[in-house]
């Protein structure tokens, strides 16, 4: 007897691993971008349980992407140990970063977080040697194994959805083990936790570097697809993307942030024969989604559960 | 551009207007994905453009599609264009990738595999670096602004129109003429690699053929809100010319410079909406402030050679619909789109590979300014840049004119190894 | 020897002077009363003991070794665990959830063990663990519940559960009668004579006197954050300035 | 030395405009707890009305100056009204109405201006002051200077000598404690973001003669006044105000003697270490247990 929740997640991937063949054009890239777009907005999602919001998340994939980039294309190592290193690299430099971050808390860490970020961008753009600055580092080899082309949208894809999938199985797994529960804990209620024993600032550090390292891997995933990395793709206006897909979709849960990525790319994707007036339009979506679902899209699927519920349970004749 | 702001305001704000402003972007937005009703034994030929028409970059995009839109209209009022036995009429298919690389590459398969376009023309830079493993290995013509895009892995990459930074060559050329006694001169540039860098070191070089010392440069960030501080360093350097190699900052600048009693002279690469910069300082300042950026009802444009057609008119068109949004982009896409149809009309096809061998097939390409010539092997390892005359601009009694055109290519045969020494200097990429 | 002993300890927040000068040594096995008029001192000896922060001057020696300067977790791990004014609990955490939370020293762990489940056997026993403690302060009966949809005298309870996860050799309780009524605060007193049977050193600030009066053993009296009075619940009782102060303090 | 007198006379109208800037995002952060990431956008609104009423219909400049406070005063209320207080309690609700409206904004300013090049509003104090033949001010910054150090001290003396202004600064140092005081807090949210918004336009209409005016101009406002309001504490008023001097000083000194890109990571870097150092920042109340 296997759960219907596993069986769902079963027919999910199935649904994926065809998905691309019934696409066309662009949208398959647009299903790429969408992919490592997700597991930017689900590893933030586990920053934020301890309850700080940071702004330098965006910064950190660019940590990784820009490793990824240099390694593969000046020391010509491999797609599959640059990609890696770029996640231990963007954990590393998070673990770095912990000391004078965690000193503070709530809106302090995001505007501090957000200055150390727009710095290491700054810093990117200033250091020619390596950065390449503004126009970043181009030509990065796309990944090579049994002669596959990666450039091949679908092909990509997969490679995408099978990391993408393996970083969501693990950061669903943190959540849900121990760790999970202790990261809780020092959201709700940090001097509790810290009379039982809990080391609360070991804590918050452990989900910054370990959001750092996945972000780190998609930020790999990305430049190996785009063959360019430069400052301006990691900037603060990305940033402020990545918070509107996780509070709109909602951070209360595991999906929340996903069908908030999903959702509103789309959308953004649909707005474009707009044009110029583009941007005007998603502002005002904005607006009207955290008014009339405060607690994010997630909110949508109880209630749709329980009319589903109900309809049965009085089938209209 | 002989408009006064109150006239572009109201231009822009008749009632007509205004809606029409509004909907500026749903109606392009319908023109490009209604294919045009066709009169019988027409075809129709889609052209793309990758540009930012939203965020920062959008000056550098959406004129450029007012522009072509003009253009095409044109054309096809005239009953389209004969290529091949066939009339075909022109669309303009525009997405906005608003200079993000993520959109860049699924816009160029937007445009090349949904819309099934024949060329696309982009601004350059990073969007550009992001499209090119596809564009190339699918052998679509790609058009950019910034030659320093190419590279040897680039045959379908072509920029056949702006040659920035290099044309900045003449306006220096014609100023050191102009004033043999001027030794030193200040540059105050973006600390980007596309537009600054590439921009300093060609006036780096220029400066240097004139055996004129540059004192300093200045790289700035795009932060930048008051230039007061940058231009009193500049000018604590007593220097007989200031060089403006950006385009965005160039009126706050030339305003410090006035305020802070700047005597000597100033060249600049542009100078768009320079009656604002006389506004804002006077008509005795700006006089005989060099730049490279022509008027389009200049008279001088109506001269032979000149291969772009009835340019007062257009000029006139651009600015009954857009008044106040001219900028460079306006005629250099326009530029890129009429280059096209003389390609395609040679090569007897609309396909991208036969039009790509049709412009490299001619050994004097037309140039907006007059008969060009392949260039860029020296650089960047792929003669795929267009380079001939361009005009050199002055302000005369608060009229941008023509001074005269002077030949980039000439310049490049001659000096293109400072031009490559000082490229180096900035760790600029070249062969 | 004393499990606790606090050496002159004395506490400055900028100008006021918190603590001054405070003395006093708390036996193995004992229940001892913290008391004295609001203001007295009571919550900063607290959090000096539970290192929320250090004291100005002055040493806090628990079993033998210093403990100033430690952080509270540090000073979790060696033993010394605190309950908070008020119900200070996970609100939106089950019952068994909350107290699992405050089996954290058992069972932490790291990322590749939780990730491999090399844990299991001590997540396992901290479950146990969690559900005898919850048995011992008699709430298995609602264990799946919401903290938050439990009575005050229950909330109490689970507090002092919470902290009891974590066996802790001294137990700090904050006011842990205040707002009950008298049956509630009937149960609680059972529950920590209970607590200290079970070999848990216990000391309790309270200001519900009869409570206090009737569970501890000894008494330390605060006041102006000076050392008052120490002694037996009669000789507090008798004792002429502890009586002034509370009538100042209450007149 | 010439330079130097001249910049630290451009270091002073700097701070001015960055004090400006700051204070605004301050009182709204302080008493609402929001943060406004429209503000910048505030600012540009500001500038934009200049260049329509001024620069376009000739409206004389301190008439339009006027206008502008209104009209971004305006918004600020609506912003308040129907999208803050909604959000009460929920800053990351608010903070994402903020970015709602700033897209806007800025898709109204480019529906006004079009794009192209930047707009220009000539400046109607024309000419500079000459002291000396080593130090030249504009006419135009001298008076953005004088203004917007009468609109500090105008908003000093509101906050610390009338009775509205003292209510103000109670709800920003304890919202509960003021409530309690029987202190309207809807009508304090109403009147910080009000005094926000007019010192917004006001910034905004003060800029429009000397600088570039585009729909993305506030991103520049945004991040000056973050790292201002950090490093001066985000409770303090007189703590932005000094560090929007400290700020504009080394931004200038550095700018002119190092590199523009080094000066605005000296101030970055500058911010986190008063972060780390004094997480409330130089002037801010220290938070107790």
């Amino acid at each position: 007897m296997i759960s219907p929740r596993i069986i769902s997640i079963v027919v999910l991937l199935v649904g994926l691993v065809i998905l691309p063949h019934f696409l066309k054009f662009h949208h398959q890239d647009f299903l790429i971008f969408l992919g490592i777009n997700i597991l930017v907005v689900v590893s933030y999602r586990l920053m934020t349980l301890t309850g700080e919001w940071s702004l330098i998340h965006i910064v950190m994939m660019g940590v990784g992407a820009y490793t990824s980039a240099l390694l593969s294309k000046s020391l010509g190592v491999s797609f599959w140990i640059s990609m890696p290193m770029a996640g231990i690299s963007a954990g590393f430099v998070a673990a770095l970063l912990c000391f004078p971050l965690f000193r503070m808390t709530q809106f302090y860490f995001l505007i501090g977080s957000f200055a150390v970020g727009e710095a290491i961008r700054l810093a990117w753009i200033y250091f020619v040697k390596p950065f390449g600055g503004s126009s970043g580092i181009n030509n990065v080899p796309p990944p090579e194994f049994w002669g596959l082309d990666f450039m091949e949208p679908i092909i990509y894809f997969y490679l995408v959805l099978t990391i993408v999938t393996i970083c969501l199985f693990i950061l669903y797994r943190i959540e849900n083990s121990r760790i999970g529960l202790t990261l809780h804990a020092v959201h709700w209620q940090a001097p509790l936790a810290e009379s039982v024993g809990v080391d609360t600032w070991r804590y918050r550090s452990l989900a910054f570097i370990i959001a750092s390292l996945f972000v780190g891997i998609a930020g790999a995933l990305k430049v190996h697809y785009l063959g360019i990395v430069t400052p301006h793709q990691f900037g603060v206006g990305t940033m402020v993307f990545v918070l509107i897909w996780v509070i709109l979709g909602g951070y209360n849960t595991f999906w929340g942030p996903i069908l908030g990525a999903v959702v509103l790319s789309v959308l953004d994707e649909s707005f474009r024969t707009f044009e110029a007036l583009r941007p005007a339009i998603y502002g005002a979506l904005l607006i009207a989604g955290i008014m009339f679902l405060p607690k994010g899209f997630e909110s949508i699927a109880p209630k749709v559960r329980a009319w589903w519920r109900s309809s049965r349970a009085s089938p209209s004749p | 551009m002989t408009k006064t702001p109150k006239e572009v305001f109201q231009a822009r704000f008749g009632r007509r207007r205004f809606l029409g402003t509004a909907l500026a972007g749903a109606g392009a937005a319908i023109l490009g994905s209604f294919p045009r009703i066709s009169i019988a034994g027409t075809k129709t030929v889609k052209l793309g453009m990758n540009i930012p028409m939203t965020g920062d970059y959008a000056p550098w995009g959406l004129p450029g599609l007012y522009g072509c839109q003009i253009i095409a209209n044109n054309l096809n009022t005239d009953g389209g264009v004969k290529i091949g036995g066939d009339r075909y009429m022109i669309e303009m298919v525009a997405y906005d990738h608003g200079y993000d690389t993520e959109k860049a590459i699924q816009g160029f398969k937007k445009l090349a595999l949904q819309d099934k376009v024949k060329m696309v023309m982009m601004l350059g830079g990073s969007t550009v670096g992001s499209v090119l493993p596809f564009a190339m290995r699918r052998k679509m013509l790609t058009s950019t602004l910034l030659p320093s895009d190419i590279t040897p892995e680039t045959p379908y990459l072509v920029a056949p129109c702006e040659s920035h930074p290099l044309y900045n060559v003449t306006g220096v050329e014609w100023l050191a003429r102009k004033n043999p006694n001027a030794k030193t001169a200040v540059i105050i540039t973006t600390n980007d690699i596309e537009y600054g860098k590439q921009s300093a070191a060609t006036y780096n070089a220029a400066f240097e053929v004139e055996g004129i010392k540059v004192v300093d440069v200045n790289f700035h960030g795009f932060d930048v809100v008051d230039f007061a501080p940058i231009v009193s360093s500049l000018l604590a350097k007593k220097p007989d010319i200031f060089c403006m190699a950006t385009d965005v900052y160039t009126t706050p600048i030339v305003e410090q410079l006035f305020h802070q009693g700047y005597k000597g002279k100033i060249v600049s690469c542009t100078l768009d909406g320079y009656q604002d910069v006389i506004a804002k300082t006077s008509k005795e300042f700006v006089e005989g402030l060099t730049y490279q950026f022509p008027d389009f009802d200049d008279p001088a444009l109506n001269k032979p050679g000149i291969n772009f057609p009835d340019p007062g008119g257009f000029d006139m068109a651009f600015n009954k619909d857009h008044a106040g949004e001219w900028s460079a982009v306006a005629w250099e896409y326009p530029s890129i789109l009429l280059n096209w149809v003389e390609a395609a009309k040679a090569a007897g096809s609309v396909e991208p590979v036969a039009v790509t061998d049709a412009m490299k097939a001619d050994s004097s390409p037309p140039h907006t300014f007059g008969p060009g010539k392949w260039w860029g092997k020296e650089l960047w390892g792929l003669s795929n840049a267009v380079v001939g005359d361009w005009p050199v601009v002055a302000i005369n009694n608060g009229k941008a004119r023509i001074q005269e055109f002077r030949s980039v290519y000439n310049w490049l045969q001659k000096y293109n190894n400072v031009l490559k020494k000082h490229m180096q200097a900035l760790d600029l990429r070249t062969v | 020897m004393a499990l606790l002993e606090a050496n002159n300890v004395t506490m400055r927040f900028g100008g006021i002077t918190a603590l001054d000068d405070v003395s006093f040594s708390i036996q193995e096995g004992e229940i001892r009363g913290l008391i004295g008029p609001n203001g007295a001192g009571k919550s900063t000896m607290f959090k000096n003991i539970a290192g929320f922060y250090p004291p100005t001057q002055g040493d806090i020696v628990f079993a033998g070794n210093s403990i100033c300067g430690k952080t509270p977790h540090a000073v979790a791990r060696l033993g010394i665990v605190r309950t908070f004014q008020e119900t200070t609990l996970f609100q939106e955490l089950t019952v068994f959830e909350n107290v699992l939370v405050g089996c954290h020293l058992q069972a932490r762990t790291n990322v590749f063990s939780a990730l491999f489940g090399a844990d299991r056997a001590k997540q396992a026993k901290a479950k146990q663990k969690a559900l005898e403690v919850i048995d011992f302060i008699g709430l298995s009966d609602r264990k799946e519940q919401l903290a938050s949809a439990l009575p005050l005298g229950s909330q109490r309870a689970l507090a002092t559960a919470v902290a009891l996860a974590s066996d802790p050799k001294l137990l700090l309780m904050d006011e842990p009668f205040a707002g009950m009524n008298t049956e509630e605060t009937k149960h609680m007193m059972d529950l920590t004579t209970k607590v200290v049977e079970s070999g848990i050193t216990i000391v309790l600030v309270e200001h519900d006197m009869k409570a206090v009066m009737g569970l501890c053993g000894y008494l330390t009296v605060l006041n102006f954050g000076g050392l008052l009075a120490e002694g037996t619940p009669e000789e507090i009782r008798a004792n002429e300035q502890v009586i002034e102060a509370y009538l100042g303090g209450t007149a | 030395m010439e330079l130097f007198l001249q910049s630290i006379i451009n270091s002073f109208i700097q701070g001015g405009f960055f004090a400006l800037w700051a204070v605004g995002l301050v009182l709204v952060f302080g008493v609402m707890g929001v943060v406004n990431f429209a503000h910048g956008e505030l600012v540009m609104v500001g500038a934009y009305t200049i260049w329509v009423l001024h620069a376009q219909y000739g409206t004389p400049y301190l008439w339009s100056l006027c206008l502008a406070i209104l009209l971004v005063m305006m918004i600020g209320l609506a912003m308040e009204r129907f999208l803050f207080r909604p959000k009460q309690g929920d800053p990351l609700g608010g903070l994402i109405n903020s970015i709602g409206v700033l897209f806007i904004l800025q898709v109204v300013a480019h529906v006004v201006g079009g794009t192209g090049p930047a707009k220009q509003v000539a400046p109607p104090y024309a000419g500079t002051m000459i002291i000396g033949e080593l130090l030249r001010i504009p006419y135009q910054r001298l008076f953005a200077l004088a203004i917007s150090a009468v609109a500090l001290l105008l908003l000093w003396y509101f906050l610390t000598r009338t009775k509205l202004g003292w209510s103000l600064r109670a709800v920003a140092v304890d919202r509960e404690a003021a409530a309690l005081q029987g202190i309207n807090i809807n009508r304090t949210s109403a009147i910080a973001i009000g005094v926000s918004g007019a010192l917004a336009g006001l910034a905004g209409g003060l800029m429009a003669p000397m600088t570039n005016i585009y729909p993305t101009m506030g991103h520049n406002v945004l991040i000056t006044a973050f790292i201002v309001t950090i490093v001066g504490g985000m409770g303090s008023l007189s703590g932005a105000v000094i560090a929007a001097v400290l700020y504009a000083f080394l931004h200038t000194f550095v700018t002119v003697y190092v590199s523009g890109t080094i000066a605005t990571m000296c101030g970055l870097l500058i911010m986190v270490v008063v972060l780390i150092i004094r997480p409330t920042g130089i002037m801010g109340k220290r938070v107790s247990e």
